[in-house]
């Protein structure tokens, strides 16, 4: 591939897991809005939100470090778009890839939540201390589980660390113990990669007030918007990718595809209305004390072949 | 009976079915119910210019400005809105019932602050002798209308009363000093009137 | 003293659970104002409100509902209010803070309801409690000035009202 | 940017300032989110950082210890921006007037900080969700003319 | 510790709606510390309220904080009608009865909706909302505002509700039964819920009485009081209801008892109108003598208490509000400390803290303050005087 | 002895060891002689080694040679890739040591010895990593161990200087205890090697080392030569200070910034993996029982120092504790016995002695600066040392195996080749080292918040916020940080040129457990994921971004106060009052209270 089928299939890529992000966006809120006896907003208020952050004022705390502050929400959506770019070419070629993608994208995906620490920090703000601090714990809980899941994933398509090979062995893990397990584990770590209730004690509102994000604004705001769009984007495809089989290219395969895709955010939209928000310590213990253990058997039942 | 969790799939689901709860307000108009204290409105008709309501309003909401310079002397009664809490005293302690009300209006949003205004405008009655207020045109007829008969021992309001019925010619305006016993068949004020009773009764 | 009260009302007799709960306090109490089945009022001496608290505080149901302070000639008047269930009998214990420094005990240490009620009286009447755990400003705001005391009777509402805070500055202008 | 000027009426933020109110206004400001009244149909949401808002929706009556902060969070709020004030006592202190821990009021303490503040004025006591409602898009269309 | 770090719940909170400034001075995530700085909200009423007469200060009362605008001018008007020793008409005490125990419903659901909101659980802030609602509108139709009732008047009340509108209230409020049944199984038994609140901010029966608790925090501390019991006031007496005491203290026994207290208040009502007898409204109030005396209501927060001194004029000498946060407030120092942010969040968030009413004006105006008096006997005297003056002018 | 001079090993063994005898003479009269010699010597072995990279293996004529129970032990050198590039790595270590150390002035007079040491250690690292035979490794680490005794030394002067009334303990005596027994172990099994090659014809024979062909199966030689390994590996994880043989290293938590780099920064990782590394594929054959034994000891280190250094509120402590980490990496990757292990183990030493011996440089500017190495006595330096920042970022990054720096390829391949095991164990080592990088990555984020982002304290001493950064501060911090990321971005040609050969090299048996012909395994062919077109493609979408928001906004920016919800603090700029400054410390205390956890988590 040259480098213009490169930063095309990356700008593409991009693009593309913005629009899903954004509509996906929408729908959660739609959803939740109907759950809870209300209207809910007009499909296209996503795009308005980010046009009319991008129109405003940017402020900059006089306590932040202001290079990183502003340029943090910016890193971590290009990291998530590397990764969208990846997954899609391991979802649509899965000629393409490499060995090793599949903890490529895992380490790609610690960017967003870092960038998003950084900015925090380097925003001076007290708030955003405590949020940061909270959402790398979070990130310390969540990683374990998670590898967990992703490694049964692993186990499953041959040892192969290769994204793509998973979806053309298209092994289905969801028709083994340890593979449902590890669904279900990577799915609440899912949650709470996407920062939603119960996990979303970095921007926990009514304790922090936003956290991490309090002093944000105007067009970085707008950037981070759009990182969460394209991570909401991003998390149900990999689970697809490395659990559930892929997409395969026929029509009832696309339908499949979608399908599972609007039930993995539904699923996200519902654990988030119906749970209240977790303590943090309560969430470590969770999962390393709940859910860890859990996936460890997932390993050892896939590794015995389960 | 413990059902973690059912109870409230079974809810969500009934509200996803049932519909949205919300109101379709700005699209369809709203009518508060009765007896709702929205904007408060002076009664062009009824009000008698009393300032009963000012005196009630816990908010000092109503202004009275009482303007003797101009021809003919006026007294205005302004509701600020901005500043009105909509408890509805000056409604009950109006003098006459009817002459200030709440109205259902409940959107009164503006940019302009000046806009929050209801105001009416009252003829006064001037002492002839000192020049100082003696009550609104409206309220003195009023006061004269309730008292019947009795009015008669008050030639201010009989005098008022009259002279919007045009039976009565006003005196001149010329006041002679020192207030003397004839001038009491003027158009005075308390003060004034107080003042010649009292020169009656103790003399120089 | 407060003048109106101590015309209008003769003592009561000590009478029922309010009778009880009065005459527990022994000889700290001056006078008894009220004395009826759900209410009581006496004024007790002012240099032994703390005595006085420790006793209320240990009595069966006791909870100290608030404090009043009410500027009177002689001082501030602090009323302490004592309620106590089931029964539903509010006593008030009165304290005269009298003297060029307006000076009484405080019981806040004892009764940590006390706390706050004695920083406000502090803070709007001028009443010290000495022995005070934590007597920092509450109610009135930073830019209040010391010794200005609003709910005292020579302070008038608009014509003594304090100049207003500073605008905060805005940070320099610089651009990045 | 006639586009940015539809994103931003579709896309109005709220943030809830209160200046010593008594909490009716805060609870009927609350009251906008629930199901009955839904202002996310417009794309209004409260937020919880000045930072992120177009709207600061002014209660309360703007008391001395408030006024200073409330001049600091407008200065927070990233233009343009409009400030609702709601209610009697953020009109004009309503029945608060002439109490002597009063600030100089909601609109003379934002004008202070910025003479071309647009402030919208919400009477109400409280005033009807339905009022604020009515608000909202008197502020949205003038938003139209900016 | 040389350094403390700390971390401010408001002045500007996002949902607490007023305006206090917590300070949580933190070792980690655990708060080690709890101060707090109030003054935001205190708007000093007491000096505006020499130029209001004891027939305007309910209004002022009202605002001392919205969601107990019908208790603070009650337990304003029970202290007077002492003083002056009124008899009230009982269709007034039963119009009472319903007005307040409306308010509680209201009260509570919102509480247990921004209890909800506190813990990211928007679900049930949204549904308890939503289920508050026919109480909004019920309350709109009794007394013609949704918040601010101006309906209570010394000697009775100001309007009274007709028949037609005593059914739609019952009808209204009644038609809420079944949901918020659901929606207290559904906070009651909540695994998750259990975790976030159960053992959390726990107030021991001690800690309750040190501190003066009242209302749903002391009875969640196992303080059994309740002024409508003790001292029964309105209509309270005339009707069959149960106060709810637990003893654990903790977050989750507050949102229980304002949960089975929000029914209980369904019974009240429905009770309350079925009833409630016909005649007057309003006794008639000649003038306020000279006295003092307490008036104390149970508002839905605890109870609020009054006390108030007469010399007889038309002004109130001394007005002294104690409102139920104003004690149940500092109760943080004994349930806050060692635990951690979100914790400490929720439990000050339990004692459903107001700080307008901790804040609250004193209505304290002394009678040597030179006012106009009008009673009769002095506007004879003021009459004469001023016949003096002039007399001695000319 | 005229062969010295033409012995391309022992020639600068000898400069080193006279010039460092020198240094130490001349330490009180011309301190800045010390490091200028050492930057001079560094070069010099730099040029020694160069031409030796790549070529066939060098052995020179022993010096001399000694016939003890028929055993001839040889003073005897032999030079090949690993070795020679181990020993330029020491060199130009410690040339930029010598570099950071003008920028870095000195406390005490005494610390002029502490080049003769440098120098000295440089001599015993080239007889190590250039012995023929055992006998002058031996001799080589004996030296290295003197040296890093009398630096510890400078350390606990140090800081019972600093610390004169908490008389806080520097753990001097441990680290005493742990290197003395350690050696033993290498002594003990250098005697057991040795009575193994008293017999003739055993491929040991004359403590011989690095003989090509001669790879044997640890178990040729029954219990003994288990026995034999396994002192050998505790020798070296001591060294390395790999749990639970770590607890000498924070004894160096006292010492300045220049003695801390090179103490567990470069020296002994550098010479610890080689002797395991040499030990490993050159000597003995290590059978399953001792890879996963290895691995265990890597997982456990990863684990317990990556909690350790969660809990330290000690810069210098917590950053030993981080490096210690990285040291389960290299033995967890070696361990598991495949090529892409060695292969990544040996690329994670690089990079590791890279970014650890840059964060130690930043200790020590970070400390001066703040005027104390309590990580809560510090912060708002981003402002006052922006170089240094963004070099400590990029040295948190790499240590914390964010892509695209060097730290995550090598992490990579060694996760790899845990997993190309296709065991549970591996499985079980992959999931601890992913963990570990998590932990590291806490770590860091507590560092990097708390010295440079957050409110600085108001209490700063006045000498310290006069330390400014400097050319020779910076420049040996720049340079790692390019090669951070240059051995990041373009990790194939580093790979293909260094340490492949270096791997084969060593390792002639084609039969043995290392295979070097996955090649490929390596090697990214057609993917996208290569981690310079990832960066390039990061950088498009930052840029992307960036102009799009300046686009749309057209640089509205404006500079207003935080926001402390409404609150302004104490005085009119609201930014300094200290009560909002968020310490660092605190970030993970919620960890003390999770049971484990726990245990780890003691200071």
């Amino acid at each position: 591939m040259d480098a213009f089928g490169i930063i095309g299939t990356y700008i593409a890529a991009a693009v593309g897991t913005l629009a899903i992000g954004l509509f996906l966006r929408w729908f959660d809120r739609k959803a939740t809005a109907m759950v809870q006896w209300r209207k809910g907003p007009p499909w296209y208020q996503p795009i308005a939100d980010v046009l009319k952050l991008f129109s405003k004022e940017t402020l900059v705390p006089s306590t932040a470090r202001r290079t990183g502050f502003l340029i943090a929400p910016a890193i971590g959506l290009a990291a998530s778009a590397l990764v969208a770019a990846i997954l899609w070419s391991a979802v649509l070629r899965p000629d393409v890839g490499f060995v090793g993608d599949l903890i490529v994208v895992v380490y790609l995906l610690l960017i967003p939540p870092l960038m998003t620490i950084f900015g925090g920090l380097a925003s001076g703000s007290p708030h955003a201390a405590v949020g940061a601090s909270r959402e790398m714990k979070l990130i310390l809980s969540y990683e374990l589980p998670f590898f967990l899941a992703l490694l049964v994933g692993v186990i499953h398509s041959d040892w192969s660390l290769q994204l793509g090979q998973s979806s053309v062995i298209g092994v289905v893990p969801l028709y083994n113990i340890s593979g449902v397990i590890a669904m279900v584990l990577a799915i609440i770590a899912m949650q709470a990669k996407l920062g939603q209730v119960p996990f979303d004690i970095a921007e926990a509102e009514c304790e922090i007030m936003s956290g991490v994000y309090a002093e944000y604004s105007g067009a970085p705001l707008a950037i981070i918007f759009l990182g969460k769009a394209m991570m909401l984007a991003v998390m149900p495809l990999l689970l697809i990718t490395v659990f559930w089989g892929g997409l395969t290219a026929t029509p009832l395969g696309i339908a499949a595809f979608i399908g599972k895709y609007v039930l993995l955010v539904v699923l996200v939209t519902l654990i988030r209305n119906t749970n209240p928000r977790l303590r943090i310590d309560q969430i470590m213990r969770f999962f390393w004390f709940g859910l860890a253990p859990l996936g460890i058997a997932a390993v050892v039942l896939a590794v015995l072949g389960w | 009976m413990r059902k973690p969790k059912l109870r409230e799939l079974k809810e969500a689901i009934r509200a996803v079915f049932r519909g949205p709860y919300t109101t379709k307000y700005p699209f369809e108009p709203h009518v508060p119910p009765d007896g709702f204290r929205g904007r408060s409105e002076y009664n062009e008709d009824d009000c008698i210019g009393c300032k009963a309501c000012a005196e009630v309003c816990p908010a000092l909401a109503i202004k009275v400005e009482d303007d003797t310079a101009a021809d003919p002397p006026v007294r205005r009664l302004t509701i600020h809105h901005d500043k009105c809490v909509f408890c509805g005293q000056c409604e009950l302690n109006c003098t006459v019932e009817t002459g200030v009300q709440l109205t259902k209006t409940f959107d009164m949003a503006t940019f302009d602050r000046s806009e929050l205004r209801n105001s009416i405008e009252h003829e006064l009655v001037i002492c002839q002798s000192c020049g100082a207020v003696v009550g609104t045109r409206k309220h003195l007829i009023w006061l004269a209308e309730k008292l019947g008969a009795k009015a008669y021992a008050n030639p201010t309001l009989i005098l008022t009363a009259d002279g919007s019925m045009g039976l009565a010619e006003p005196f001149a305006d010329d006041v002679a000093e020192p207030l003397a016993r004839n001038e009491l068949m003027r158009i005075l004020c308390t003060d004034c009137r107080r003042t010649i009773v009292i020169r009656e009764v103790w003399g120089e | 003293m407060s003048e109106f009260v101590a015309e209008s009302q003769t003592p009561s007799p000590l009478e029922g659970y309010v009778g009880e709960i009065l005459s527990a306090l022994g000889d700290a109490v001056f006078a008894v104002e009220q004395c009826d089945e759900r209410r009581g009022f006496a004024r007790i001496d002012p240099a032994r409100t703390v005595e006085v608290a420790r006793k209320m505080f240990v009595m069966d149901g006791a909870r100290f509902v608030t404090a009043t302070g009410l500027d009177v000639r002689d001082g501030i008047d602090v009323l302490y209010h004592w309620a106590f269930e089931p029964a539903g009998v509010v006593v008030t214990l009165k304290a005269l803070a009298a003297g060029p420094d307006i000076t009484l005990d405080s019981i806040a240490n004892d009764v940590p309801a006390a706390n706050w009620i004695e920083r406000e009286m502090h803070d709007l009447l001028g009443v010290n409690f000495p022995n005070h755990p934590d007597m920092r400003r509450l109610i009135l705001d930073d830019s209040w000035p010391e010794g200005v005391y609003p709910l005292r009777k020579d302070f008038d509402q608009i014509k003594d009202r304090p100049p207003l805070p500073a605008i905060p500055p805005a940070p320099e202008e610089d651009l990045i | 940017m006639a586009l940015m000027n539809w994103a931003l009426r579709k896309s109005l933020w709220v943030y809830h300032v209160n200046t010593g109110a008594c909490n009716n206004c805060d609870i009927e400001v609350l009251e906008l989110l629930t199901p009955k009244y839904d202002i996310e149909r417009f794309g209004m949401v409260l937020v919880g950082s000045p930072r992120h808002a177009d709207v600061l929706a002014v209660t309360g009556a703007c008391t001395r210890q408030a006024q200073p902060r409330l001049q600091e969070a407008y200065r927070q709020t990233p233009k343009p921006c409009v400030v609702m004030a709601i209610g009697a006592c953020a009109n004009a202190q309503g029945i608060f007037t002439e109490a002597y821990h009063m600030g100089a009021g909601v609109d003379v303490a934002i004008k202070a900080v910025d003479p071309d503040a647009i402030i919208a004025y919400v009477p109400g006591c409280p005033p009807k969700p339905e009022a604020m409602i009515a608000a909202a898009v008197k502020a949205m269309e003038l938003i139209k003319t900016l | 510790m040389s350094h403390k770090s700390m971390i401010s719940i408001g002045p500007f909170h996002p949902l607490q709606e007023e305006a206090e400034f917590f300070q949580l001075y933190l070792d980690g995530e655990r708060v080690v510390d709890v101060d707090v700085r109030i003054s935001y909200t205190h708007r000093g009423i007491e000096k505006l309220d020499e130029s209001k007469t004891f027939d305007q200060v309910p209004f002022v009362v009202e605002r001392v904080c919205g969601i107990c605008s019908a208790s603070h001018p009650l337990a304003y008007i029970q202290a007077v009608e002492e003083i002056a020793h009124v008899k009230v008409p009982e269709r007034a005490l039963y119009l009472r009865t319903i007005v307040n125990e409306l308010a509680r419903i209201h009260s509570h659901l919102l509480w247990v909706g921004l209890a909800g909101h506190f813990l990211g659980y928007n679900t049930v802030f949204m549904w308890a909302w939503k289920y508050r609602e026919p109480t909004m509108e019920a309350l709109e139709i009794a007394t013609g505002s949704r918040v601010n009732y101006a309906n209570c008047k010394i000697g009775g009340v100001r309007r009274d509700i007709t028949d037609e509108h005593l059914k739609m209230i019952d009808r209204l409020v009644t038609g809420t039964r079944g949901d918020i049944e659901m929606l207290t199984g559904a906070v009651i038994d909540d695994p998750v819920l259990h975790a976030r609140l159960k053992g959390v901010g726990v107030l021991s029966k001690a800690d309750a009485y040190a501190y003066g608790a009242c209302g749903p925090t002391g009875r969640g501390s196992g303080m059994p009081i309740d002024v409508r019991r003790d001292d029964p006031y309105a209509a309270y007496d005339r009707l069959d209801w149960n106060m709810f005491v637990e003893e654990t203290g903790d977050v989750f026994a507050k949102a229980k008892i304002r949960l089975l207290e929000v029914l209980e208040s369904i019974k009240i009502i429905k009770q309350a109108v079925h009833d409630i007898p016909g005649g007057e409204i309003d006794a008639k109030v000649e003038n306020i003598p000279a006295g003092e005396a307490i008036g104390h209501v149970e508002a839905p927060r605890g109870e609020t208490f009054h006390y108030v001194r007469s010399d007889g004029s038309n002004y109130p000498v001394r007005h002294k509000i104690r409102a139920p946060s104003y004690n149940n407030v500092p109760t943080f120092k004994a349930s806050c400390i060692g635990a951690d942010i979100s914790d400490v969040a929720i439990t000050l968030a339990s004692v459903d803290p107001c700080y307008s009413c901790t804040e609250r004006m004193c209505t304290a105006v002394d009678a040597e303050s030179g006012k106009e008096m009008f009673d009769f006997a002095q506007l004879v005297k003021l009459s004469q005087e001023k016949t003096e003056r002039i007399r001695k002018q000319i | 002895m005229l062969g010295i001079w033409e012995d391309m090993a022992a020639q600068p063994i000898l400069i080193a060891l006279v010039f460092g005898a020198i240094v130490w003479l001349s330490s009180r009269i011309l301190p800045l002689l010390g490091k200028i010699l050492a930057i001079a010597v560094g070069i010099w072995v730099i040029l020694c080694c160069a031409p030796i990279v790549g070529a066939a293996p060098m052995t020179f004529a022993p010096l001399a040679s000694f016939d003890i129970f028929g055993v001839t032990l040889k003073v005897q050198f032999t030079i090949a890739t690993l070795s020679s590039l181990v020993a330029i790595g020491v060199a130009s270590f410690i040339i930029l040591i010598a570099a950071y150390s003008f920028g870095h002035p000195e406390r005490d007079r005494r610390e002029g010895k502490f080049y003769a040491y440098l120098l000295w250690s440089l001599a015993g690292a080239c007889m190590v990593v250039w012995a023929s035979n055992f006998f002058v490794l031996l001799i080589g680490w004996e030296i290295i161990t003197i040296m890093l005794l009398l630096m510890l030394n400078i350390a606990r002067k140090n800081n019972s200087v600093e610390h004169p009334q908490t008389r806080r303990k520097t753990g001097f005596t441990r680290a005493l205890i742990v290197m003395v027994l350690a050696d033993a172990c290498l002594l003990l099994a250098i005697i057991l090697m040795f009575a193994l090659s008293t017999r003739p014809g055993q491929p040991l024979h004359n403590l011989a080392l690095a003989c090509p062909g001669r790879h044997l199966p640890v178990d040729q030689f029954g219990w003994t030569g288990y026995t034999v390994y396994a002192l050998l590996l505790v020798a070296a994880l001591a060294r390395l200070g790999a749990v639970p043989l770590h607890l000498w290293i924070p004894a160096a938590a006292g010492a300045p910034a220049p003695v801390l780099a090179c103490l567990p920064g470069m020296l002994n990782k550098l010479v610890g993996i080689y002797l395991v590394a040499r030990v490993t594929l050159d000597v003995f054959a290590p059978d399953t029982t001792i890879q996963i034994i290895m691995m265990v000891v890597g997982a456990l280190t990863i684990i317990t120092a990556g909690f350790k250094a969660l809990a330290q509120h000690n810069l210098k402590r917590l950053l030993i504790f981080d490096d210690i980490t990285q040291v389960g990496y290299i033995v967890l990757g070696i361990g598991t016995g495949t090529a892409l292990g060695v292969i990544g183990g040996l690329f994670h030493t690089a990079n590791s002695v890279i970014y650890g011996m840059m964060l130690f440089f930043m200790s020590g500017i970070v400390t001066r600066a703040s005027g104390s190495d309590d990580i809560e006595n510090m912060g708002g330096l981003a402002r006052r040392l922006p170089i240094t920042f963004a070099c400590g970022i990029i040295a948190a990054a790499a240590i914390s195996g964010i892509p695209p720096f060097n730290g995550f390829v090598s992490k990579w391949l060694i996760y790899q080749a845990t997993l190309g095991m296709r065991s549970g164990m591996g499985v079980a080592m992959l999931v601890v080292a992913v963990f570990g990088s998590a932990l590291t990555l806490a770590s860091f984020v507590k560092v990097i918040y708390s010295a440079f982002l957050s409110r600085p304290p108001v209490d700063v001493p006045k000498s310290a916020m006069e330390v400014k950064e400097n050319f020779w501060t910076v420049m040996p911090m720049i340079v790692l940080a390019a090669c951070c990321v240059m051995f990041g971005l373009y990790p194939q040609s580093f790979i293909d040129s260094v340490i492949l050969p270096a791997v084969a090299d060593v390792n002639m048996d084609a039969s043995g457990a290392l295979v070097y012909a996955d090649r490929a395994m390596t090697t990214a062919t057609g993917g996208l994921w290569n981690p310079s077109v990832a960066m390039g493609l990061i950088l498009i979408g930052i840029a992307g971004g960036l102009i799009l928001s300046w686009i749309l906004a057209r640089g509205k920016v404006r500079i207003v106060r935080p926001f402390l919800s409404g609150e302004m603090g104490t005085d009119p700029d609201g930014a300094n009052d200290d009560r909002f400054r968020i310490r660092g410390t605190g970030f993970y205390e919620t960890l003390r209270r999770l049971p484990i956890i726990r245990m780890f988590m003691k200071q």
